[in-house]
């Protein structure tokens, strides 16, 4: 038998989990300043995800994603894209966001149930939040698909899960992708769970790379608590869809510390020893490690980047907690641009009954 | 026997019939080792192993063509959508498939389906968490829509579901999962689909209403008795095909009729509602019917949710309007 | 100015809005080369390219989602679905984010697509292509659905549809594709959306309707007035948001309404309607409102399609009921 | 960059365009009456599909999809079946249904506007056609859950075309079979058009075969002119999933020969020069080619087998148009088994206007 199509899915892992380079690094490694405002990002993220947990636990917030585990994808993505490019979230990427530009408040806005939080005062070209599986994998085609018709250097990136990798919406946004080469890049955060059911579960695949083959375009696995390689391998594929030379599939093998929500209680379904072991390859310790070898990173750094970190927490809290209540006119205004009639004499009828709640 | 919850109740039927029929099997997100987000599988997958109660890759459109495949070769899918907002990708294949294989096979394949998924809002639950389009699946030939209001009725009516030859969607209120126990016996007897049920009897006024809005509506009839006004309610329960002959009666005996869905106003069930009453229980009506209803917009995120959902108030409102005009 | 036929007046209003709007890109399955399967886009891709009048591969989920992405980035997409039969792919996108993309983000973002797609049956296509479930879209808010009933009309509401900040269904009814030619002036003017077009006037029974089913009933509407019925003919246009006052004022002037359309009776947009009057209008009708719609049943398959579709018997025989009762 | 996982994608061919052995052939291949049957449905499909295409043209069926060039792949994958496995057709596959039974009067039903078509005489556990594009192959994995269920030995079987392959629903299904091994192969028939769209439109994949990949399960791309290729390639899959081992992605090369449809103008989107190439290729010519060369097959053979096409063909045209049309009662008896209220009394009224029409 004749074989008529080859291909290889390679890894790219720059630092080990102990902080060593096993690999030639790229030059933002080799700064001071980058580096420290990557960790810097990386510890502002779980800084903030800690304090949104706790919030939601005394009733503050609603149901609450956590990103533990996630944050050397996150702000490794959100380093390598470029203020112009476009981001399609999931529910999780606050270190892509703020990154970005979009602020701590937001986030609880959004997270407290308030569709404010999805108005971004940062990125105003950067999709909302999207909790509906592999559909924002389209938004970001249709972005890469604008900016290819007007000519603009520009790439889209989005997330999804590993889960999110078995929704056909995913599958076609790929294949689309390829067929008319559009400069997006999709990230697969592999954090190994949906939910409660297992990447083995999920699917028959090694790796999710390799579902970039089903669209006849790249892919690529990364090790996404490796910073250093998340944004060099970002970089590059965003850099070929902005040359217009097509779009990558890129798999980032992380895992998720925490449960799945604030709603969801993990024990239930996985081993404790899986997650005591996943916490030896974290990003952070890595990265802390491998800035202690090359830029002297000291514990007082560390100590003061806390104290930083969770002071600038503490002042997002409390904007967010002052923050008065939408009226109820605000269900009724962005529905339409045109409100209809119809609406309007609902807004009047729902302004007679507001804050009367449903009893 | 004891007080259950509804979700108690739904997990009891599940097993019961798991238990008596082997060609039951169940199928979601979730649903086995951690028995659902809300819990309705609980200890299945356990109890009758990973083949019966299955895990399955996250693609609600995937869910519902395997359920085609799987009923239309002889097995009962009893299949769980995580939250209805999820349910959008499985509508191809419901409508195009699974509503109609009895209809294009003239009887040669049918699709004995359940889909089950929670339905509405008012707990707190992030975007797309809140859905209540049980109209759109109204619309649909060939498939029923069935909505419990308590937990006895949600596992006769389960139970009615699985065993009925065709595809039932079944909208489980999340509002009240946990909202009231009752006693349940666990005796494998259904209830009927197709019919209403009678929650509390009157004279001056019809309200119809199903799920979680039974809640506020009975609290509004107790209000409203208070003031001497009987009203009469009625527990829609099979959404579709709907009971039009228990309506109308209960209208020309009432002469009243109020409507209440959590749902959109715009096309509504209680659209229909009013259309039949308006056709052929005219000349009873001694008012203009109301409908109480979710505004004809997104269901807001949830600090305004209790903005959006229909109130006792607005339900008393309404049925004041029916003695004013 | 030339006689049209409906197909044309869309192809022009496609090709004006092309010509003025650079952020205006038709996308759909076999839109470029072929022009369509009913020649919608025919001669479109040769004069504006591949990129502005794109082809895609087939997959409506993915068309909805794209239009999603390029129109939140600035574009106005015009998407054709070849069937409605083949939309339900693309009612995730069109649901959880078309039409609530403005909510969402309190307007940050917006989604100004048109989403057209061939609406209704009568011409002998295969299973899954004479499908007409407007309603499960009038149920969804943030999206505006709109049916033209004439050359003139397609080729002004299509450009104010393209035109509109907000998201659009606009249904193209396939029996009137080539019904009849109008003169249909190339001026790029609009029509208004969100209102409602008097066919016929009359003043003894309203009858509303929209798209294919408007020739069966002004036929019948001549035949009414042959007998000496005068028949009001509303064609409702925009589907949703309805414009009840324009019913309501109407129903106020004859007392006696009929509806009619082709999809099934159950929480079609009929109901909608019906209810609108029962509530707001109860005390103007002489007689119980009739619907004339198509069965609750599957569209059949097409040797008995003529069997299912509303007949202008069926409509003169509903107006009679109205004066009967 | 380290390799984490390696794919091959293998073409099977047997028979070359001329009839030429160039690989060793299955046992069924030296057999005169398996020989003589396949090519026999060959020539049976082609009779049929062009009176089909006549019979639409003077307004005696609706819309009609020709099978033509597609009979060496859906005859093949027929004789490759067994009986109780389960088929799940697009709408072209009448050489794989009239080997498992089908009679050629339901198919003149069914693209004659009547639901009962779709009630096989033959295969009760067969699924109806498919306008749906891709759909269908959710359902063969359903079929093949069902059968992993219960513990019987047999495989389900969809087809899909080259369009198909864009659609979400098709990778949804392959992605579910793999992660639970389920007995069912995907036919993905590639005749490298989806209606005006060319494959090289549609996807940057080099093969379909290769979406099998995004699944990790095996794909195997097969010349689907080649009948014996075809067929012996169908078996081996089959009895992989009747086994127990999983699914397979089978790709056929082929060629669309005719318009995509009666309502299709083929002419309008590609070039002559390219149909004219296919036809130097197509199934037939080979087949009956080696049979000359190895089993003696005569002209008067050929003669006598056309003949006796016709007139079967004709026997059946004969019993379609004989049929009487159904009631209108027959759109509602098979809505729900148990009819309500409102569909009884529909019925009636259904009656009253029934044959009038709509005007
Ligand atoms: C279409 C859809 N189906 C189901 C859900 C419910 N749900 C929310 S998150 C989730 C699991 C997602 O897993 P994965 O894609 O791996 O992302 P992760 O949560 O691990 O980041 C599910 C099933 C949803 N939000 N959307
Ligand atoms: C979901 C869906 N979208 C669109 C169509 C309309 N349509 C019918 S056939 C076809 C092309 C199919 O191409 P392919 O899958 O290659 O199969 P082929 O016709 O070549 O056998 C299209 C777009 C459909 N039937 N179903
Ligand atoms: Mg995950
Ligand atoms: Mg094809």
């Amino acid at each position: 038998m004749k074989a008529v199509a080859e291909f290889k899915i390679h890894y790219v892992q720059m630092l080990d989990p102990s902080g060593q380079p096993v690999a030639d690094l790229p030059a933002f490694a080799h700064s001071r300043d980058e580096l420290v405002k990557m960790y810097r990002m990386m510890v502002l993220a779980r800084t903030f995800d800690t304090k949104a947990v706790n919030l939601q636990r005394t009733g503050k917030l609603g149901t609450y994603p956590s990103c533990l585990g996630h944050e050397a994808t996150h702000v490794g993505a959100g380093a390598a894209l470029r203020p112009e490019d476009s981001f399609a979230p999931v529910y999780r990427e606050i270190g892509t966001q703020y990154w970005r530009g979009v602020r701590m408040v937001e986030t609880l806005t959004y997270w407290g149930g308030d569709e404010r939080g999805n108005d971004f005062s940062g990125p105003k070209h950067d999709f909302p939040w999207s909790v509906p599986i592999a559909s924002q994998t389209l938004h970001a085609a249709g972005a890469a698909m604008a900016f290819k018709i007007r000519r603009e250097p520009r790439c889209a990136l989005a997330y999804v899960g590993d889960g999110g990798t078995s929704e056909g919406a995913f599958y076609e946004a790929i294949n689309l992708a390829g067929a008319r080469k559009l400069p997006v890049v999709f990230l697969v955060v592999n954090n190994r769970w949906a939910i409660s059911v297992p990447i083995e579960q999920q699917t028959a695949c090694a790796t999710l790379a390799q579902k970039a083959i089903a669209a006849g375009i790249p892919g690529v696995q990364v090790d996404g608590n490796d910073i250093i390689a998340v944004r060099d391998t970002l970089e590059q594929a965003l850099a070929r869809g902005r040359r217009g030379e097509g779009p990558t599939v890129v798999e980032a093998l992380t895992y998720r510390l925490s449960d799945h929500t604030t709603a969801d209680d993990a024990t239930r379904y996985r081993q404790e020893a899986e997650v005591k072991a996943a916490w030896k390859i974290e990003p952070l310790i890595r990265t802390r490690a491998f800035m202690a070898a090359t830029i002297g990173w000291t514990d007082a750094d560390e100590q003061l980047l806390k104290t930083e970190c969770a002071q600038q927490v503490e002042a997002a809290v409390q904007e967010f907690l002052a923050m008065p209540k939408q009226s109820s006119d605000s269900m009724f205004d962005y529905v339409f641009a045109n409100q209809p009639v119809r609406l309007t004499v609902q807004k009047a009828l729902a302004r007679r009954y507001s804050g009367k709640g449903s009893h | 026997m004891a007080q259950i919850t509804m979700i108690e109740a739904i997990t009891m039927a599940h097993a019961w019939e798991l238990e008596h029929d082997p060609s039951v099997v169940l199928l979601g997100e979730d649903i086995g080792i951690n028995g659902g987000v809300f819990r309705a599988t609980a200890g299945l997958q356990q109890r009758f192993g990973s083949e019966r109660v299955q895990d399955t890759p996250l693609a609600e459109g995937m869910i519902a063509g395997m359920c085609v495949g799987m009923a239309a070769q002889g097995l009962k899918p009893v299949a769980e959508i995580q939250f209805m907002g999820f349910i959008y990708p499985a509508i191809d294949q419901i409508v195009n498939h699974m509503s109609r294989m009895r209809n294009r096979t003239r009887g040669r394949m049918s699709c004995p389906v359940v889909i089950r998924t929670p339905h509405g809002g008012g707990i707190r639950s992030p975007e797309h968490h809140s859905e209540s389009v049980e109209a759109l699946f109204a619309h649909i030939p060939g498939i029923r829509v069935v909505c419990p209001s308590t937990p006895a009725r949600a596992y006769g009516l389960l139970l009615a579901a699985i065993r009925d030859p065709d595809p039932v969607l079944f909208l489980e209120p999340v509002r009240i999962y946990r909202y009231a126990k009752q006693e349940v016996a666990n005796d494998g007897k259904a209830l009927p689909l197709d019919v209403c049920f009678l929650l509390r009897e009157g004279t001056d006024v019809t309200i119809v209403t199903w799920g979680a809005m039974t809640v506020e509506t009975l609290k509004a009839a107790t209000q409203l008795a208070a003031e001497g006004i009987s009203a009469e309610v009625i527990d829609l329960a099979t959404i579709s095909p709907i009971d039009s002959e228990a309506i109308l009666e209960s209208v020309a005996r009432t002469g009243r009729l109020v409507i209440v869905h959590e749902a959109a106003r715009n096309c509504g069930v209680g659209a229909e509602i009013a259309a039949i009453v308006a056709e052929q229980g005219l000349y009873d009506l001694q008012a203009p019917i109301q409908r109480v209803t979710g505004y004809d917009t997104v269901m807001p995120y949830f600090k305004l949710e209790h903005d959006y959902l229909p109130s006792v108030a607005r339900i008393v409102d309404a049925v004041h309007a029916t003695f004013v005009d």
